[in-house]
């Protein structure tokens, strides 16, 4: 019974979204487009960021290698190889960046994340410029036929990356992954292959990233290194991860909602707003003051910081009650 | 735990506060009019209006360019619509910004069309926008006037819908090795080229030139404009001893790159770029001496024989006291090659307006204009010499207004 | 050549070093893991450029204004928001200053747009020659200047009642303030030095390199990987960490090409957080 | 697998030293099957580092350490743990923003990948040590007593042949003490051996142990049953000071 | 001199004081004695601004000193020596010592306090005073710390655990100080201590906690024959 009445909210939502085509412009469609497939990312970082507690500021690798293996691969074995090419070798190389990074923790594993990223750019737009064109850009071909496809696509990559995380996160894994967020002596201790684990978490987060960078490839048709590797790619995806609350398996796509929005919001209705000498700098001065207020006053996200008061008034009535009863 | 939920509140509050006083500035703002007014749905076509979409880069990396964009469309706007405007109807310009990324202008495509039924684009300003949006329009089936981006596979994504009006990458090197083979004294070149979209793609087609034009290119040097210090790629161009070096940069490294040749007494037959940095109005005031003799393929300059450049040159200026570039003139140009389509086509409607475009033959300020099968302009490119701080057209012939100059070694000048 | 290219990498490297050692202070020593440094340093460059186009004020002489205006605004970051999650996750320190520094970058946006800005100095783009050696006078006063606040910082930190304080506080802020030291505000003084060296760093980049509002990304992680290079908690191994990068930087880029100077410094960075995390003059970190 | 007489746990001869300083100076002492033995020293002594030794924390420079015959030696702690060695920590460490449930589950997946199965051994290991009260509270919010207990239980979760607890009764209540001798009691009866640490004598301790050894300043300077332990004169000297009333 | 009156300390969540009261008076020595974790060290945390009570007080002198941050109540005079030392171990033992007064009221005179006060009384620390206290040997290292407790001059002096791990010649030795310095310096001396009979014979009162509350208190005397003293805390 309790098990069905969690199941109840996802599925009304899934029914919304799955109206949404019908009623919303294509922008709007779009828009959806980023929310799904920035929170399917969200998802996969969560799984890192959020269970594991590893702050990786640079999973726009991933995105990167998934979105050139698609790039260039596509025209030659097709579509669906070419997204399962850039599943497999985005998962390939998180294997070597997990094996170098997990070695290290709290903030020098951020910045080896980062350096990695930033390595993977500059190498992508200089050093291997034959394959990548370097900053000139590849065209890229489309995965489906009609762009307003591209919709069902990114929800369909948000579902089954939610699907993995919530199935990864309630399960066996899901526990090791928070001991080693909690503490990893500890985790030890109770039989958990940290490493392993952190390792795993990582490889099923960077297959799902390269998939979401092989779709937004597709989508926009073209690519250049500063689109997928660049820090504002690995920045998006942490904050709205942390937004929505990392750890909490809505998260990032409540996360990914509010700041697509918020965005859309901003330079429609801020953009003409003289004043502030460029809007668009307003609005990302808004984002970086959300952050800090974030940090510091809400720092389990949204998600984390409904979960806790409604845990709090239960845990409240509940001590009421002991406290009647004795 | 109490005493955090104030705390809590109070961010809160903050957080709304901003965003509203965001939304009291726009309502303010929108109250004012103006020509960049993009609220509400309005209809594509109202009764007596007519709305046209514009992308480019009010914000971003790119905003210096787009706003020399804006300058130029609006003075092509004004014109047009002191003149009686497009099919009888006054015409209304929305912006959209792309934020200097091809992920914004896809998006601005789909807002175009989804909120102002746009049946044609301008913009974007950057090459790598403008493979999005190029992209992007041909899935709607609407043309896209591409007004300054040069990257030679904007108009390899076959599409039918794109409309280049601009030279390319490959327009400018071929102008720079023709002109170097007028001369006959040069044989090796090296190229140094800024590695993002722009310098990337000017490389490209100058390495593919070169080998067409016979010069051997023994150096090949890329560079990010954030780096700090050039001097020592330049020592490596230095030590290949190249005649011709061929630069692809943005305006601050143009200047920092002719300042450090100089220290480091880089000498060079001849010292030729692909337009932008060294073509930009403030660059022979701020390299000073050491912009002296630097060759530069440009689209355009004021002193350009087509009626109406000068004018144009002085609008601008009275205008924005701006100095106006070929980036503002492209703008300019257009918005009026939109407004002919669209006059040819009879309706405001993406398919007959294609049509239109690709059959147009017109002369404007930049020049004639009409599309190839590709959607390429075939605008003839110039080159411009800076001596004694300005810019001189040195090719072609026919365009010519000065004598090119010989360029002496760093220790023989002044 | 070789000479040279060491000589101009160490002249890039005392400019790194600048850099790095306001982020010595704040990071190596209070550990306070600021990813908005490079956006003070950006900062310090637009002080500086304000003050020369308003005033005319020579950079080297508005480096002193600059390193007052950032140790302020260090405090008052540091007052306002750093304060309050200090004793937090190191994560939030990276989310809260990774989100200060996107408001300074925004803001510097909104004032002064996104163009490129750079002054002119009359002196600032000749040479010097030393029997073959030619070094830029602008470098060279950087140098100069770079040298004298390593060595003004590392008197402060070694022999001052107050760099006395900050180094207890690194190693032990309860007993610290059980000797009657103030932590939070020596704390926040702290961190307001790192941010005014960094602001001097700006000040002293400004006539070599444009300012933009975007300049400051690339300094975050560059000031990181000094520290890291030099040893937690060393000025004077963040001054020599600097001053390798830059030497690695000018032979990658002579020898190699110039994007093989960031790779290289990835490269490095990486592999010292491997094998030597302690960095080159930081005690282990056990 | 074993070789007979090789005890379940053999603490063989190990040095262990930072910085020039021997925290365990050739230190022997070995553990049977089905016994406790409990570790006495003052607080800094080197049991801390004896419990880190042998749950692989820490490696030891010279020496070697067998378990079921085997030598553990370099092993990483998760491998030791999977061999049958549990245990807790001088500074509790519960998974402070997990459940007190979720805390012993994590024991529990050591053997099964069924959430179910895991949630019904934890329970009966809840109700064991009597922390069912507190199954669904965050591990952080217990007191004292009831964490020291949650590690217990989530280490007893993963089924331990021998189970380490560092500093067991430190910060109890006399009361509470007990209570955790008393479990300790029905282990050893379901067959875990044990090795215990404290500070002090505490008679209550000294009950259920089988046997005592006493480290001073990373050496054993003792060993025998409880009796002979605090009746050797160098432990009275050495660990309490001039005076012993026992 | 010193009055704790009814404090309740919590860490997050947990409740780590359970109302607990006592006073120190000038010029005594005064134990708190416990197991580990009973709350001894949050009671002298507390009582020097490290952590705060979310209800009662603290008074020192007449003043209430419970919501003072911790530099402002160690220039009241109250100097603690925190449990583990609290070194600062990358500076020199000097540079440690000179820290001990940092405080504005002793700075002035604190070379002249160090060659007249405190390297008498600690001899081998002025052979050490160069080196990084980091390297010392754990008596020492409790010396130093002692000794920068002294620098402030302090009128209410906290040891915590200050005989910890330390081997017995030593201990014997720094009890010998503490007496010293309460004897020569009248220092009222407020100590922590594993080592239950030493203290015991050290104290002239003593405060027994149990999981966050005063169980016991009294003269040493007295507690040293308490049944329950003897089965909870001295083996017996």
């Amino acid at each position: 019974m309790k098990r069905l009445r969690a199941w109840i909210l996802p599925i009304l939502v899934l029914i919304l979204f799955a109206l949404i085509p019908f009623t919303a412009s294509f922008y709007y469609q779009q828009i959806f487009f980023y929310i799904f497939l920035f929170a399917g990312v969200g998802f996969a970082w969560n799984l890192v960021g959020g269970y594991a507690g590893q702050l990786s500021l640079g999973h726009a690798a991933f995105f990167g290698i998934g979105a050139y293996a698609y790039a260039l691969l596509a025209p030659h074995i097709g579509t669906g190889p070419a997204v399962l090419a850039a599943a497999v070798l985005s998962t390939v190389s998180a294997a070597p960046i997990g094996l170098i990074c997990f070695r290290l923790r709290g903030p020098y594993f951020a910045l080896a994340t980062i350096a990695v990223a930033q390595l993977l750019l500059v190498l992508a737009t200089n050093q291997f410029k034959g394959l990548t064109q370097g900053a000139a850009g590849l065209l890229v071909q489309g995965m489906v036929p009609d762009p307003s496809l591209y919709y069902w696509v990114a929800l369909g990559f948000m579902v089954v990356a939610f699907a993995v995380t919530a199935l990864l996160a309630t399960s066996k894994t899901g526990y090791y992954l928070m001991a080693i967020r909690e503490d990893e002596d500890t985790a030890q201790t109770v039989t958990i292959n940290t490493p392993l684990y952190k390792l795993y978490a990582l490889l099923v987060s960077a297959l799902l990233t390269g998939v979401g960078g092989s779709i937004f490839a597709a989508n926009l048709g073209t690519i250049q290194p500063n689109d997928v590797f660049s820090a504002a790619i690995s920045n998006q995806v942490v904050f709205l991860a942390i937004l929505g609350g990392a750890g909490t398996l809505y998260g990032p796509l409540v996360g990914a909602f509010i700041l697509e929005f918020a965005s859309d919001w901003l330079k429609n209705s801020v953009a003409n707003v003289t004043w502030l000498g460029d809007a668009n700098a307003f609005a990302f001065f808004l984002y970086g003051l959300l952050i800090v207020l974030v940090v510091m006053y809400m720092p389990a996200g949204i998600v984390g910081t409904v979960a806790k008061w409604r845990k709090g008034r239960a845990a409240h009535v509940h001590a009421q009650r002991t406290t009647a009863g004795v | 735990m109490h005493n955090r939920r104030p705390a809590r509140m109070l961010a809160t509050l903050t957080l709304a506060g901003l965003f509203a006083l965001a939304g009291c500035g726009t309502s303010g703002s929108g109250a004012s009019g103006g020509s960049g007014n993009t609220g509400g749905g309005s209809a594509g076509s109202g009764d007596n209006t007519l709305t046209l979409g514009v992308i480019t880069s009010i914000t971003g990396a790119d905003s210096e360019f787009g706003k020399a964009q804006k300058e130029g469309y609006e003075v092509a706007l004004d014109e047009i619509n002191a003149a009686g405007g497009i099919l009888g109807k006054q015409v209304k310009l929305v912006y959209l910004d792309d934020k200097s990324s091809a992920q914004e202008a896809a998006k601005d495509v789909d807002q175009l069309v989804s909120q102002y039924h746009a049946q044609i684009i301008l913009g974007p300003y950057s090459s790598g926008s403008a493979l999005a949006v190029v992209k992007k329009a041909d899935t709607y089936k609407i043309p896209d006037i591409v007004p300054t981006a040069t990257a030679a596979n904007v108009t390899q994504t076959g599409s039918k819908y794109v409309f280049r009006l601009c030279a390319t990458s490959d327009d400018y090197a071929k102008a720079i090795c023709e002109l170097l083979k007028q001369q006959g004294d040069a044989k090796t070149m090296a190229i140094v080229h800024e590695d993002q979209n722009f310098g990337t793609s000017a490389d490209k087609a100058m390495v593919n030139y070169a080998k067409q034009y016979g010069f051997e290119v023994v150096d090949d040097e890329s560079y990010s404009t954030k780096d700090l210090d050039y001097k020592a790629m330049l020592q490596r161009v230095k030590q290949k001893h190249p005649d011709v070096i061929y630069f692809a940069s943005y305006s601050k490294d143009a200047v920092a790159l002719m300042k450090q040749a100089q220290e480091i007494d880089l000498n060079a037959k001849y010292f030729t770029a692909a337009g932008t940095g060294f073509s930009v109005g403030t660059f022979p005031q701020d390299a000073g001496p050491a912009a002296e003799y630097t060759l530069a393929a440009g689209q355009w300059d004021p002193s350009a024989k087509w009626p109406g450049a000068k004018e144009f040159y002085d609008k601008v200026h009275a205008k924005f006291g701006d100095y106006p570039s070929y980036h503002d003139m492209e703008a300019y140009a257009a918005l009026y090659v939109a407004k002919e389509a669209i006059e040819q086509a009879g309706a405001y409607d993406g398919q007959k307006i294609r049509d239109a475009l690709a059959s147009l033959q017109m002369e404007t300020a930049f020049g004639p204009v009409h599309f190839d099968s590709t959607g390429q302009n075939a605008h003839p490119v110039i080159v411009t010499q800076i001596q004694n701080g300005k810019f001189v057209t040195v090719f072609p012939s026919d365009a010519a207004t000065g004598k090119l100059l010989p360029t002496p070694p760093w220790s023989q000048r002044k | 050549m070789f000479l040279q290219t060491i000589v101009n990498g160490l002249l890039l490297g005392a400019l790194y070093a600048i850099v790095g050692m306001g982020l010595s202070i704040v990071f190596g020593t209070m550990r306070i893991v600021n990813f908005a440094h490079g956006q003070f340093v950006m900062a310090g460059m637009y002080i500086t450029y304000t003050l020369f186009t308003a005033f005319g004020l020579d950079p080297y002489v508005s480096a002193l204004v600059s390193f007052v205006l950032c140790f302020l605004l260090g405090m008052a970051v540091y007052r306002v928001a750093i304060h309050r999650i200090i004793r937090g996750p190191e994560m939030n320190h990276i989310l809260l200053t990774a989100g200060i520094g996107l408001m300074l970058t925004n803001l510097a946006q909104m004032v002064y747009n996104t163009n490129q800005l750079t002054i002119n100095l009359s002196y600032s783009h000749r040479d010097l020659v030393f029997g073959g050696l030619r070094i830029n006078i602008a470098y060279l006063i950087s140098f100069l200047i770079a040298a004298v606040v390593a060595a003004l910082l590392f008197w402060f930190i070694m022999k001052t009642e107050t760099g006395r304080a900050i180094r207890a506080i690194s190693q032990n802020a309860a007993a610290a303030a059980l000797s009657g030291i103030h932590v939070t505000r020596v704390t926040m003084l702290a961190f307001g030095l790192g941010i005014a060296v960094a602001g001097v760093a700006g000040t002293l980049l400004l006539p070599i390199h444009y300012v933009d509002p975007s300049v400051g990304d690339a300094f975050s992680l560059l000031a990181f990987i000094i520290v890291v290079l030099g040893g937690m908690g060393s000025i004077l191994g963040s001054a020599i960490g600097g001053l390798l990068i830059g030497v690695i930087a000018q032979l990658a880029s002579y020898y190699l090409g110039q994007s093989y100077s960031d790779v290289l410094t990835y490269v490095v960075f990486l592999l010292v957080l491997l094998f030597k995390p302690s960095g080159l003059l930081g005690r282990s970190r056990v | 697998m074993s070789t007979h007489n090789e005890p379940l746990l053999a603490f063989d001869h190990v040095k262990k030293h930072f910085g020039g300083l021997f925290v365990t100076n050739d230190v022997s002492f070995s553990v049977q099957q089905g016994e406790v033995l409990f570790i006495i020293g003052p607080n800094g002594a080197g049991k801390t580092t004896i419990f880190n030794l042998i749950t692989g924390f820490v490696t030891p420079d010279e020496g070697d350490i067998r378990f079921e015959g085997e030598s553990i030696k370099g092993l990483k702690p998760y491998q030791i743990a999977r061999r049958g060695i549990g245990r807790t920590f001088q500074i509790v460490q519960p998974l402070a923003n997990m459940s007190v449930l979720d805390n012993v589950m994590l024991g529990a997946f050591a053997h099964t990948s069924s959430k179910h199965e895991a949630r019904r051994q934890a329970d009966e290991i809840l109700d064991l040590t009597g922390l069912g009260k507190w199954r669904d509270r965050m591990a952080g919010s217990l007191p004292l007593a009831g964490r020291k207990r949650l590690e217990i239980a989530r280490a007893l979760a993963t089924r331990p042949k021998l189970i380490l607890l560092d500093e067991v009764c430190a910060g109890l209540t006399p009361t509470e003490a007990v209570e955790t001798i008393q479990l300790l009691k029905q282990l050893r009866d379901r067959g875990v051996s044990a090795i215990g640490g404290i500070e002090h004598v505490m008679r209550v301790v000294m009950e259920i142990s089988d046997r005592v050894i006493v480290i001073h300043h990373g050496q054993k300077i003792a060993e025998g049953t409880p009796q002979e332990v605090t009746s050797h004169p160098d432990v009275i000297e050495a660990y309490l000071g001039a005076r012993l009333e026992v | 001199m010193l009055e704790i009156r009814d404090i309740h300390v919590y860490y997050g969540d947990m409740q780590a004081l359970r109302g607990i009261s006592m006073e120190v008076r000038q010029g005594e020595v005064v134990a708190l004695v416990g197991a580990n974790g009973a709350g001894k060290t949050t009671t002298l945390r507390t009582v020097s601004g490290l952590l705060r009570p979310k209800q009662g007080e603290v008074w020192f002198e007449g003043k209430p000193i419970h919501e003072l941050p911790p530099h402002q109540i160690a220039d009241l005079g109250i100097s603690h020596v925190p449990e583990g030392r609290g070194l600062f171990p990358m500076m020199t033992v000097e540079e440690n010592l000179l820290l001990g007064a940092h405080l504005p009221r002793v700075r002035a005179q604190r070379r002249q306090m160090l060659t007249q006060e405190i390297y008498p009384l600690f001899p081998r620390l002025k052979e050490r005073a160069g080196q990084l206290a980091g390297t010392l040997s754990g008596g020492e290292q409790q010396m130093v710390a002692i000794a920068r407790g002294l620098m402030s001059r302090p009128k209410l002096l906290i040891l915590d655990e200050p005989s910890l791990g330390l081997a017995p010649v030593i201990v014997q030795e720094m009890f010998n100080i503490i007496r010293r310095v309460r004897e020569e310096q009248g220092v009222t001396v407020m100590i922590v201590e594993q080592n239950v009979m030493q203290t015991l014979q050290l104290a002239d009162r003593a405060y027994v906690v149990e999981n966050g509350e005063v169980v016991l208190s009294g003269d040493s005397r007295t507690l040293l024959d308490d049944e329950h003293m003897k089965r909870a805390y001295l083996g017996m």
